[in-house]
């Protein structure tokens, strides 16, 4: 993205502009929903309450958010050694096979405390051994990664597709899916576990995946921000011949970020495999990938920036869904287009309203600097 | 008895001009005759179908049909946690109290046309081309080359699935070059079980001047002179059945097999390809249905023993 | 055995013929410094308005007119972003495809209530294929007037567009003025506008002949290679045209030459299905999708030569640091 | 002299002002170019030079101010305007596509028809022909890229000729510049001017001003201080103005007692793709002793540097230091080398130094980060980092003292204090320093010499790389002279004097005339320096 021309005070640059963007998106959108003839106040009513109106609707929100933020930290993470990871659907998908392996393998004889470690690690895995080749290839290689990524999720789909359609495809099913999981190989769902304390919620995929979510931003903050690997990946960002200079051994630098970006990402395998749909799909990851790119330039690839636009796209898609529910005429495609509309102006037309505001804000400064002086005169 | 019916159809959508629609064209009949307004959704990623489903049960929609065979594991999850509400699956069968699954036997149908198709042929030979590569299209597939070598032994029958994932539902370019290519081999008729798909190989028997078949509901009007005819499925009696018998109160669950016999497959003749069909073929079409309701020719089903002798 | 390789190629040719349109797009846009990943969203946009207002007008022009002003607009809110806005290339090429996917869908649904698709195409409606001179009497010569007739005659316009287009982007790259500019804009852009030549006004000419010819390809996957839109049509398209620009390193007819190469495997993909080849058996279907794929990385790995982008490509141009 | 009678000024700019951003580069520059005349502009790295030529040439817009041309009033808005103008520029970083070729290259903007094949042809013929006008031989077809700098040069001002330019700009032409090349290049810009063509050349060197312009200009921190007329100018006034008082270039410093030797390089060589950048280098560096590296840049020092560092692998030679032994088999990164107690300050701080977005505190602990002092098991002590930072600040006047601070937000001579405080609080045996005082104001140079010297006093061992002689020359015990990636000289540094060490840098063994006339120059030169 363009870099900022002149200083203004970070409240702007991190709180109102990003605002005002998102802002802009969402009005643009409305006016698609007035072109094909609906109200968008209803729709955004419909949106609100398809996300929230009840604790079911909310656990589908969460649920979406949940995987929102695992691709979030992973374009983030990466991100900040000024990688493009453009990967992270393709490496959430093969993530999501290693979880499926893992369970469909162990699930008939060890239990589940023992299988749940095993299935992130598993993810996590899987995910990063896809980050590895396009990283390898841009350290060593100097190929660009941006195109390896996007080809490595072209292959991931043949792969996954094949894996599905000729070994993991249960005999006599129609449907290249996997057999169901037994309950060992179940992340138990959010209706369960509040039911431990006696709490009674309605079943959603809501499920405890999102603990993990959340100890990984703690996880991503501290390591990007308090250790000196994090340093040495914001250093190599910023400027590569610095972190040259400074002894950081680069190469290995760009393969281990991606691999963790490539970890992150793998972990939608837990939320949405072992989590959701207890069984090895196709597509599963349905765009999150994508959507993580949206929620990090959102969040300013900080984690709690990353959270508060996961919630957001959480909600886009849950309401969304709603959306194509209430008022058939608009599709569910359409999230995909505000989604689309929130990268443009969040992410490549980010700066567009700078200069605008910085006039206003330098506008206010100096009416007030010259207020003070005629108190002082 | 007033019902809140409602219906998930499933990717490649209502207006798939095949499966689906056939579906939504039933439905649409039930609501013009009684004026009960149904729920619908068309799923558009996999993920989406238990969601779509089980948001049509809390809604309390009662009937819920749920069109295709890859709805079946959402159809089982969500009907076991709504025991009381009915569901009705086609083209699957779910082992439920509260499901009525209705499947069709499809390889009689295909069988017909198969039979029309070589008795069309100048070059006796035949081309079929499936959407995903699934056990059920093998089933169209194996009923086709039978009705084809029934009408003529020496017949050469050619096989193509388009893809080996939904999207194969859905992929006219894929599907115009499976039949050029199948017409580079010799091939004058082809019948396309694909969905979607199916557009792209009419589209390009048209183009070629050759044959094409369609499937599941009556194609014929797509390319009016070309089309030779289509292996209907009743799919839209079965959708309307089963919110009809639900408001009748005369909805059964368990397994329902609908072959010639029971009307649920059958060939189209229209005004668009009467033209095409000479008596010969109809008398000959007429033997093999008659044969097959006497039983006195049996069509294999590939389903049975996953293999198809003809093929 | 000859006329099964004819046919081949022969559908090597119509199923290549957008990938062509788009890479020629692509070096249009890279070589100028603009990263284009954007050619998948403007391909589908493209095939969505042509299919639409062919379907409206029943005229297959009309239509190709639409796709062409639709795909112009995309690439110029691409320029907007990355060249006024000097925002980031990939980013917004990403916004552009994923608001393409959404879009048509959502338009079409609101508009033609097919669920995103649109009417199927008939008649003038669509690009028919045109037989050339004397197919009839060539058809006579034993194996050149077969190849005539069965390779080269009987594709629609739009086909032979795109194998024109090829031999046009070499000769606008380098024998033009402003093929010179271009190319040493996408190297050095302070050269050129030291040299008094304006780097903007010139990289937004290069991304708008970007969005004629993905215009163009749309038109002919909506229009002609099949008769109406469906949803998510171009299916990566724009990806494989995008790697088989960088597979022939920015230059047109290697680009000519990679797109060919793809469309033959997709052509033998589909010929080979379910025949065990000698040897090495039956190949997975699967495996044949991904192969352009592979072989893009293996190139860019540089096992294979390397392929050396433009130096400016991806930076916006500042002038002051 | 002559100013009022004459023809009107070729080039006139009033009150021309510009800022980037916080900097203000150019405020209220007047300058006057008389036609057919050669006009130096001299001023500090940082002065505005630059800034106010792209001006001039329509590259920036000026904020305020006016430009006539030939005595009228003219809008120059962008580089177009200022080329039909006829005004012309050699640019300090040049602005050529290296994979074309020297004739698309000069073609380029100025082709003519829309198609090449006719346009090309001609313009071969032009450029064969001016070539052989001003004698600027080079071959049309040569791809841009392989060509050395020299040449590159060249390309650029037959670029700017073949455009008709009457006024030409010449932003540091000589800083890339063997002496040889040096003198080719003014008897191309004597030819020039007997031609009318109006020249503007800035530049570093004072021998140079007073060796070939007509009138001078001085600029300072982005204003015009003053004017002379070069024949009633001398090098010291010159100087003087330039950085706003009398130079100081001598630093009181005693004697060297070198010690024992702490680093020693053999026949270290240095090959980037193709191109020999380090050619068979040894030289040693003994406690207590500054030895400088002179040269004009480009001629191996940044290699150098690199090498001693860790920076670039070792392709073949070795180096000692203390007991451990450095080959290509047994490489070092550079942290390793720090653990040998080797400090580095790099010879540009934005480009190496450190990290503009870092904060201070981030920027003073590079190299260092993962030193125990500031790290626990697993998170870092951000305290501890500040604290040192803070300490550093301090012991090296660093201001604004704010450790949070944005690196970038200070200004260039206290970054380069921040960098020199890093590398020089560990008190390391070997310290490299490459240009110590690039872009620094007077009085950060002087704090800069005397905390070099004091750390050579206190037994550390210190390679100094500069372009300025001065600063070579007044620091170091030692000199070496690099050219071409070889060391060609050495001298003393107390005997040590400009001439000769101009000779070596140009590797002028050979007298060439034009080497005599500089000789002159630095003759006169050693002479003026005020002792
Ligand atoms: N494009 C730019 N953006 C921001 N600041 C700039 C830019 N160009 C120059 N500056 C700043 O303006 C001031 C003058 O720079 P300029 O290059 O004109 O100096 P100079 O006299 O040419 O120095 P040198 O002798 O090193 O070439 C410096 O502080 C520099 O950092
Ligand atoms: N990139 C920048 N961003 C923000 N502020 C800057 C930047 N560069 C310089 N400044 C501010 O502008 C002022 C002038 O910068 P410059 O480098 O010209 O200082 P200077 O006069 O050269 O100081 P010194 O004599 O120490 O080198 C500095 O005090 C600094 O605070
Ligand atoms: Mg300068
Ligand atoms: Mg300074």
């Amino acid at each position: 993205m363009s870099s900022p021309s002149k200083a203004l005070p970070a409240w702007i640059d991190v709180g109102v502009i990003p605002l005002i963007n998102i802002l802009l998106a969402f009005f643009v959108s409305g006016i698609v929903i007035l072109i094909i003839g609906e109200d968008p106040i209803e729709a955004v009513k419909i949106v609100v309450y398809g996300a929230f109106g009840n604790d079911y609707n909310i656990g589908y929100t969460l649920h979406y958010t949940t995987n929102f933020i695992f691709t979030g930290l992973a374009v983030a993470v990466a991100f900040h050694a000024s990688l493009f990871n453009i990967g992270g659907e393709g490496q959430a998908y093969i993530g999501g096979l290693g979880v499926g392996l893992l369970c469909l393998a162990l699930d008939q004889y060890v239990p589940f405390w023992i299988i749940l470690p095993l299935a992130i690690a598993a993810s996590g895995l899987f995910g990063a051994a896809w980050a590895y080749v396009p990283a390898y290839l841009q350290a060593y290689r100097g190929s660009h990664i941006v195109i390896t990524t996007i080809m490595f999720n072209f292959i991931a789909f043949s792969l996954m597709n094949y894996i599905l359609v000729n070994v993991l495809i249960e005999p006599g099913q129609m449907s290249p899916e996997s057999r169901d999981f037994l309950t060992s190989a179940q992340m138990p769902t959010m209706q369960e576990a509040v039911g431990w304390f006696g709490i009674e919620i309605e079943k959603s995929p809501l499920n405890l995946s999102i603990l993990l979510a959340l100890f990984s931003c703690t996880f991503v903050w501290l390591f990007i921000w308090h250790t000196r690997w994090g340093y040495a990946i914001r250093m190599f960002g910023f400027n590569e011949n610095a972190a040259n200079y400074s002894g950081i051994n680069t190469q290995r630098l760009v393969v281990g970020t991606m691999c963790l970006s490539g970890v992150l990402a793998g972990f939608v395998g837990i939320n949405e495999i072992m989590g959701n749909h207890n069984r090895v799909m196709l597509d599963f990851v349905a765009g999150a990938g994508f959507t993580g790119i949206a929620v990090a330039l959102m969040g300013r690839n900080h984690p709690v920036g990353i959270i508060i636009a996961s919630l957001l796209f959480g909600t886009l898609y849950q309401g969304g869904a709603e959306l194509s529910f209430e008022i058939p005429t608009i599709q569910g495609e359409m999230v995909k287009a505000i989604q689309g509309l929130v990268i443009l102006f969040c992410g490549a037309l980010a700066y567009m309203s700078r200069p605008t505001i910085e006039r206003i804000f330098t506008a206010i400064v100096e009416s007030n600097g010259t207020a003070k002086e005629q108190t002082n005169g | 008895e007033d019902i809140k019916p409602a219906v998930v159809f499933d990717m490649g959508g209502k207006f798939d001009k095949s499966f689906n629609e056939g579906v939504y064209n039933g439905v649409e009949k039930f609501s013009k005759e009684t004026g009960i307004k149904y729920r619908e959704f068309e799923v558009t990623n996999p993920s989406q179908r238990e969601q779509a489903i089980r948001k049509m049960a809390q809604r309390g929609a009662d009937p819920i049909v749920g069109v295709g065979f890859a709805q079946g594991p959402a159809i089982e999850k969500v009907a076991k946690e709504y025991p009381d509400i009915r569901f009705t699956i086609i083209d699957s069968v779910v082992d439920l109290p509260n499901v009525q699954s209705i499947e069709f036997k499809e390889h009689e149908g295909s069988f017909l046309v198969g039979v029309l198709a070589t008795m069309a042929s100048k070059s006796k030979k035949v081309g079929f081309i499936g959407g995903m590569d699934i056990p059920l299209i093998r089933k169209f597939a194996c009923g086709f080359a039978q009705g084809a070598k029934y009408a003529n032994s020496s017949a050469e029958v050619f096989s193509n699935m388009t893809g080996t994932t939904p999207s194969a539902w859905n992929d006219p370019s894929k599907g115009s070059e499976l039949a050029k290519s199948q017409f580079d081999k010799g091939a004058d008729v082809i019948f396309a079980a694909a969905g979607g798909t199916g557009i792209g190989v009419y589209q390009a028997a048209k183009d070629e001047g050759k044959y094409a078949i369609g499937v599941d509901s009556n194609q014929n009007h797509l390319q009016p002179g070309t089309m030779l005819t289509s292996m209907t499925k009743g799919v839209d009696v079965a959708a309307y059945n089963a919110f009809k018998s639900a408001m009748d109160g005369t909805w059964k669950p368990g397994k329902h097999a609908l072959g010639l016999a029971e009307n649920g497959v059958d060939w189209a003749l229209d005004d668009n390809n009467k033209s095409l069909i000479t008596d010969a073929m109809k008398a000959k079409v007429k033997e093999a249905r008659e044969g097959i309701i006497a039983g006195s020719i049996s069509v294999h089903d590939y389903k049975t023993d996953n293999s198809c002798p003809a093929l | 055995m000859f006329l099964l390789l004819l046919s081949t190629l022969d559908s090597t040719l119509r199923v290549s013929a957008p990938l062509v349109l788009c890479a020629m797009a692509g070096i249009f846009s890279e070589r100028s410094g603009i990263i284009d990943i954007s050619l998948e969203g403007k391909l589908l946009a493209a095939a969505f308005a042509a299919a639409a207002v062919a379907a409206v007008s029943g005229s297959a022009f009309v239509g190709l007119g639409a796709a062409i002003v639709t795909s112009v607009l995309m690439a110029l809110l691409h320029g907007f972003a990355c060249i006024t806005h000097r925002g980031n290339q990939v980013v917004s090429g990403l916004a552009i495809n994923i608001l393409a996917s959404g879009l048509t869908v959502t338009l079409g649904g609101a508009w033609f209530h097919k669920g995103g698709q649109t009417p199927t195409l008939s008649g003038d409606a669509r690009f028919s294929p045109i037989s050339l001179p004397g197919s009839d009497f060539l058809a006579e010569i034993p194996f050149l007037g077969t190849i005539y007739v069965e390779l080269i005659s009987g594709h629609n316009l739009l086909v032979y567009i795109a194998f024109l287009a090829v031999p046009i982007t070499w000769w606008v790259l380098y024998k033009t003025r402003f093929g010179l500019r271009l190319r040493a804009v996408g190297e050095n852009p302070q050269a050129v506008d030291t040299a008094g030549i304006s780097v903007t006004f010139l990289r937004y000419r290069s991304v708008i002949i970007a969005g004629i010819l993905c215009g163009i390809a749309g038109a002919y996957l909506s229009t002609g290679q099949n008769a109406a839109f469906g949803k998510e049509m171009s299916a990566g398209q724009g990806y494989i045209a995008l790697a088989a620009m960088i597979f022939g390193k920015w230059k047109p007819v290697p680009g000519l030459l990679a797109c060919m190469l793809f469309g033959f495997l997709d052509a033998m993909a589909v010929r080979l299905q379910g025949v065990a080849l000698p040897g090495i058996g039956e190949i997975p279907v699967q495996f044949m999708q991904a192969l352009p794929y592979v072989l893009t990385v293996i190139l860019l790995a540089g096992f294979i030569g390397k392929a050396i982008a433009p130096k400016a490509i991806g930076r916006p141009y500042v002038k002051e640091r | 002299m002559g100013g009022q009678s004459a023809p009107p000024p070729a080039i006139e700019l009033k009150a021309i002002s510009k800022s980037f951003g916080p900097v203000k580069a150019n405020q209220n520059v007047d300058l006057k170019v008389l036609p057919g005349t050669i006009h130096g502009i001299i001023g500090e790295n940082g002065a505005g030079k630059s800034t106010l030529m792209s001006i001039l040439y329509g590259f920036y817009e000026a904020d305020s101010g006016e430009i006539l041309i030939n005595g009228q009033k003219k809008k120059i808005h962008s580089s177009r305007d200022a080329i039909s103008f006829g005004i012309g520029m050699v640019h300090q970083h040049f602005m050529l596509v290296e994979t074309f070729t020297v004739l698309e290259n000069v073609m380029l903007g100025a082709e003519g028809a829309p198609l090449l094949n006719k346009s090309s042809q001609s313009a071969r013929k032009e450029l064969l022909k001016l070539s052989k006008e001003y004698s600027l031989a080079v071959d049309p077809d040569a791809m841009t890229g392989d060509l050395p700098v020299g040449l590159q040069q060249r390309v650029e001002i037959l670029k700017a000729l073949y455009r008709g330019a009457e006024i030409l700009i010449l932003d540091e032409p000589t800083g890339v510049l063997t002496p040889q090349e040096t003198d080719q290049l003014f008897k191309i810009l004597d030819i020039l001017r007997s031609r009318g063509v109006s020249i503007i050349l800035i530049t570093h060197k004072l021998q140079e001003i007073m060796a070939i312009t007509d009138r001078v200009s001085v600029m300072r921190a982005g204003t015009m201080v003053s004017e002379r007329e070069t024949s009633e100018t001398s090098k010291n006034e010159l100087a003087e103005l330039m950085v706003g008082r009398k130079v100081l270039l001598e630093v009181d410093k005693t004697d060297a007692n070198p010690g024992e030797i702490l680093l020693e390089a053999k026949n270290l060589s240095y090959k980037e793709d193709g191109v020999t950048k380090l050619d068979n280098v040894s030289l040693t560096l003994r406690a207590g002793e500054i030895v400088g590296i002179a040269g004009v840049s480009g001629n191996g020092q940044t290699e150098l540097l690199a090498a001693l560092s860790g920076i670039c692998p070792l392709q073949s030679g070795s180096i000692d230091i203390g007991s451990t032994q450095i080959t290509p088999k047994n490489h070092k990164n550079p942290k390793e080398f720090r653990e040998l107690s080797v400090g580095h300050v790099p010879e540009d701080r934005h480009r190496m130094g450190m990290v503009t977005a870092f904060t201070a505190q981030e920027t003073a602990i590079m190299g260092f980060h993962e030193d125990p002092a500031y790290n626990g098991k697993i998170l870092m002590n951000n305290k501890a980092v500040q604290e040192h930072c803070t300490r550093l600040m301090q012991d090296y006047d660093v201001r604004p003292e704010d450790p949070k601070l944005k690196s970038a937000n200070f200004s260039g001579g206290n970054q380069q204090k921040l960098v020199l405080a890093r590398e020089m609080d560990r008190r390391p045996e070997v310290l490299l320093v490459g240009q110590p005082t690039r872009g620094v104001d007077i009085g950060a140079i002087e704090f800069i010499h005397k905390n070099l010297i004091a750390m050579r006093d206190a037994g550390s061992a210190i390679l100094v790389v500069s372009v300025e002689l001065e600063e070579i020359m007044s620091l170091s015990d030692r000199i070496l002279v690099m050219f071409e990636g070889r060391i060609v000289g050495e001298v003393s540094g107390k005997e040590a004097d400009a001439r000769q060490l101009g000779l070596l840098m140009g590797n002028a063994g050979t007298q060439s005339t034009g080497s005599e006339q500089q000789n002159n120059n630095n003759t006169t030169h050693s002479e003026e320096i005020p002792a």
